[in-house]
């Protein structure tokens, strides 16, 4: 079972399952109540130099709230996984990251993203690549237990060698297959439509990979759009996407995604991120945007007010 | 862009892309679509020619009717009344077991063999220009039946050799994706261009020019392509977009003109 | 990045992922009424030898109205995977099984199977040996596209001796893991809460391993508790775990895995399978059970009408 | 058994082992449980001392309230208002990952390193009784961090070599869970009979009594072991169920008789 290829990406978080094991066995396994505030959650669970990421993608479901408290506080040298339009382009443009496990980051139909570009182009980020499967793969692996998880994807190309993973022959069928290591993230941020004290959680529509994340993460922070009783979760325990025990910190955040859009809720802001597209190609419009929309706001309940509560509520679903 | 003037009618380059990209698209057949350009091709589409057209947008929504046009790949939009929404690994695993026809990709660069760059124009270590990145690209790219390139068509574009192999094409020619581990009886099938429609030579797997866009000659094909392209025995000139295509797409896939 | 055990396990089905492509790229994407009789299904889509396979387990949702007409049809020299109660104990008790890739066969509560033991004590049976999960693995490789998936379960054991598994030293890690290979079913069967004309399906409660094994199938049949509207599944995608491309055959079932159970809808038949259990003792007594309640009756709802309606209803959640 | 003569109060064997095992089980914990006799201890612990014990299911239920016995692995009370309902995958995986600390096994034999049989008596290829098979209990042991074995204790079933090591205890001894590939730190914890309550040595991994049932002896113990069973410095005996203990497993937890 010959070993083909390696990638010469740096791999910048060992897949330590065992290690993995340890942690995930101190967590709390009771009922505790987890509410906390953004700044709190953030102030304790995330360290300058940690490994953390966001789910899921394009403006859809994001944790802004909780990026948007990162970037209030900080956090640096950041080693940040996935793929992103605002809320890893707000941490790109507060110079927060050091390394990027990349697969797409970028203002989707508004193109490429100025804060990816001056930050990776000045040498000041290092870039990993992979595919968007391939990071989400890597956390299911993570969420497996298991250091590595065989795909198809990434194959032939730069993308696997400018990656980490590595390219075997099947021992089953003797093909090349890719190996993906395992992503275990330090801490995962995620925002979900409603939770109770504890952090079950609950989706509406795609998952993205939510279920993944979650599971890939030694430290899990929730945002919610509401908090809801227990018995809404027991109910339906179907439902449960996010069990509370992989849970640390449930921050309630109503329009936790905005500018970006909560299926079923609210759509996304369009005049918004087009001012952050805007914003976001000098460095000093890019720092005027966080002043206003960051640093000189105390908290996402501020924020929600300099954005106005009248064009929020307009941006409901009836 | 030419085609605007060659036409009486008046259709504008983006819509003239749409609807070429919307006629490659059969009926009950499944494509992967990205945001942009394949998603206003497939609702035309399913609105001409091809109501079971089964929309797969990679954050999970299958089988949307495409009423209302996202401004992202997870929007609500994608799952619309949708038959599944899921997650990205069921449908990128659907597509890796050989689910999805085709699918759609756009890119900075792509050379004679469909290979496509969407990381970084320089070197990967000191790039000139920092590109997005693979995002889905290379998996749909690995995965899909039979992909489609939509493009705008230049010597910049159109280069011998891309600086990136993000996604692949072809690689480095007949046998090569095989032999890479990639899925036998993969690859790319067409690039649809504001200039023309091209293919892939059955053996050399070499790009060929197949039809021009209204009023586009050949020869502003090759001149606006970086390496030697292939030209098929009979080259047709694409119809242009129909009144009822024009109208479709004006009136009820973009009426809020988000695109177009 | 050696092959460290190769466990001595007959592999009696193929993880060829390249083949399985080629039948999914076939398999038809339009919207078809894919309603038929389990009589037309099994008929049309099982074929003596087949790979075929079962979910859930333990009389919970279990497609038993399906194995009974496979029984009453007939189809031998059968190549089974999983685990069963009553389900497989059927086809075990009809003496359809040549070959089995078995993680549990027995009847829980009421002790050992006796017909997995007539037929394996006899050498009439062959088995495979692989552990509860392990089979889900299997099944989750196959519906991934890949030919094996690394786990840590079965390692050190004979259960990994008599598998077809093998053991690698991790090219990451360096610490022995366990590959299991994909297990691609000719056909499986699987009973849904509900599901419409296409296929497009619902499950409540747990989802044993139903989205796994739905995907690892070249033929999927469904049996449902009903067929609801298109427009039920269209208000709720987030809820279809079947999605209809997957699925050749819809049969509609009401009580459909009588005498298990369907959670939510009735509870299971507990004198019904101590008859069982009692029947399935001897070989006489097992083929008098089989003839009262397969061979004797035609179809599915001849069936109910032998078990008997006022009984079947007493069996529902009010 | 000798237990419910020795009892004044009167208990059957089923029911000394149930309070036997509920003991072991403390509160916000998780424990995989399996039909019978945990799921009986678990419910009855529940009641007593560990109100947030979290029963996880193999195919799917995560923390159920266990007011109604399931009398199978899958069955709705395995899910009865609990905080997730999921598939065998995510529930196996969660203990592959660490998240379980307990997990409750039974078996055809037993060896002193607790290696557990319940695939063949005999030879695999010719067996002369053909036992169900792993089903989930190698997962259960492969990945809970403590395992705690069930089983009436005799010489037939307490054996010096298994026929077949379906689940793997300390395997050869120590250092052999590792050299294997199973998670470091993992392993048999205790082993609870009509007889006694035994655990494994530190050093040597090799099963040992710690404790006997009321009214047992050691000897009588060591009489129905099929190997040499070490012996703790000091063996308790086990106080019987109490009166409390009883009432709640009469008429709370298996209040239709279904198991005792």
């Amino acid at each position: 079972m010959e070993i083909l290829q390696s990638g010469m990406g740096e791999l910048f978080q060992a897949p330590d399952v065992n290690a993995f094991r340890e942690w995930n066995r101190k967590k709390p396994k009771g009922l505790v109540d987890k509410r906390m505030t953004a700044a709190e959650a953030v102030g304790r669970f995330i360290h300058d130099g940690d490994c953390i990421g966001t789910e899921l993608y394009g403006t859809v479901r994001c944790p802004v709230s909780l990026v948007s408290e990162v970037v209030r506080q900080g956090k640096k040298d950041l080693r940040v996984a996935g793929q992103g339009v605002y809320e890893l382009d707000l941490l790109l443009g507060a110079s927060l990251v050091r390394t990027l496990d990349i697969t797409y980051i970028g203002l989707e139909v508004y193109g490429v993203s100025n804060c990816l570009r001056r930050e990776v182009e000045s040498g000041r980020v290092k870039c990993t690549e992979w595919s968007n499967a391939g990071i989400a793969w890597r956390f299911k692996a993570a969420a497996m237990g298991v250091p590595f998880i065989p795909v198809r994807s990434m194959l032939g190309t730069d993308t696997l060698k400018y990656s980490a993973a590595k390219v075997i022959e099947c021992p089953f069928t003797g093909n090349p297959m890719c190996l993906l290591p395992a992503l275990i993230l330090d801490v995962g941020l995620i925002h979900v439509h409603r939770a109770d004290i504890y952090g079950n959680a609950q989706i509406d529509g795609i998952s993205g990979f939510a279920a993944e994340m979650a599971r890939a993460s030694k430290t899990l922070i929730l945002s919610t759009e509401e908090i809801v009783p227990t018995e809404t979760i027991r109910q339906r325990p179907d439902r449960t996407i996010i069990p509370y025990y992989l849970v640390d910190a449930v921050v309630e955040a109503p329009f936790g995604s905005h500018p970006g859009e909560m299926c079923y809720v609210y759509r996304r802001d369009e005049p918004q991120i087009k001012e952050w597209v805007e914003a976001s190609q000098t460095p000093e419009t890019t720092r005027a945007y966080l002043d206003k929309y960051i640093y000189q706001v105390r908290d996402h309940v501020e924020y929600l007010e300099r954005v106005g509560r009248q064009r929020l509520n307009a941006l409901r679903y009836q | 862009m030419q085609s605007q003037n060659a036409n009486p009618g008046g259709y504008n380059p983006a819509e003239l892309l749409i609807c070429t990209a919307a006629r490659l698209m059969p009926d009950n057949t499944t494509a992967f679509i990205g945001t942009g350009i394949p998603m206003l091709a497939a609702s035309l589409a399913q609105k001409m020619h091809a109501p079971n057209l089964v929309a797969v947008f990679e954050f999970g929504g299958m089988g949307a009717i495409l009423d209302k046009l996202p401004m992202a790949v997870g929007e609500e939009n994608t799952f619309h009344r949708a038959l599944a929404a899921a997650g990205i690994l069921d449908t990128i695993e659907a597509a890796q077991r050989g689910f999805i026809e085709y699918g759609f990709l756009g890119g900075a660069q792509i050379d004679p063999y469909g290979n496509l760059n969407s990381t970084v124009i320089g070197a990967h270590d000191h790039p000139k220009v920092r590109l997005p990145g693979s995002g889905g690209a290379n998996d749909v790219g690995s995965h899909c039946w039979q992909t489609i390139a939509i493009m705008r068509q230049d010597k910049q574009r159109f280069v011998e050799k891309v600086d990136f192999i993000t996604t692949p094409g072809y690689l480095s020619g007949p046998g090569a994706r095989e032999a890479a581990g990639l899925p036998p009886g993969t690859g790319p099938y067409r690039v649809v261009t504001n200039l023309a429609v091209m293919g892939y030579h059955p053996q050399s797997k070499r790009m060929m020019l197949l039809a021009t866009q209204p009023g586009v000659s050949i020869e502003q094909v090759l001149e606006n392509t970086g390496f030697e392209l292939l030209v098929a025995d009979t080259v047709e000139e694409n119809p242009p977009p129909t009144d009822e295509e024009l109208r479709l797409l004006r009136e009820e896939v973009d009426k809020d003109k988000l695109y177009i």
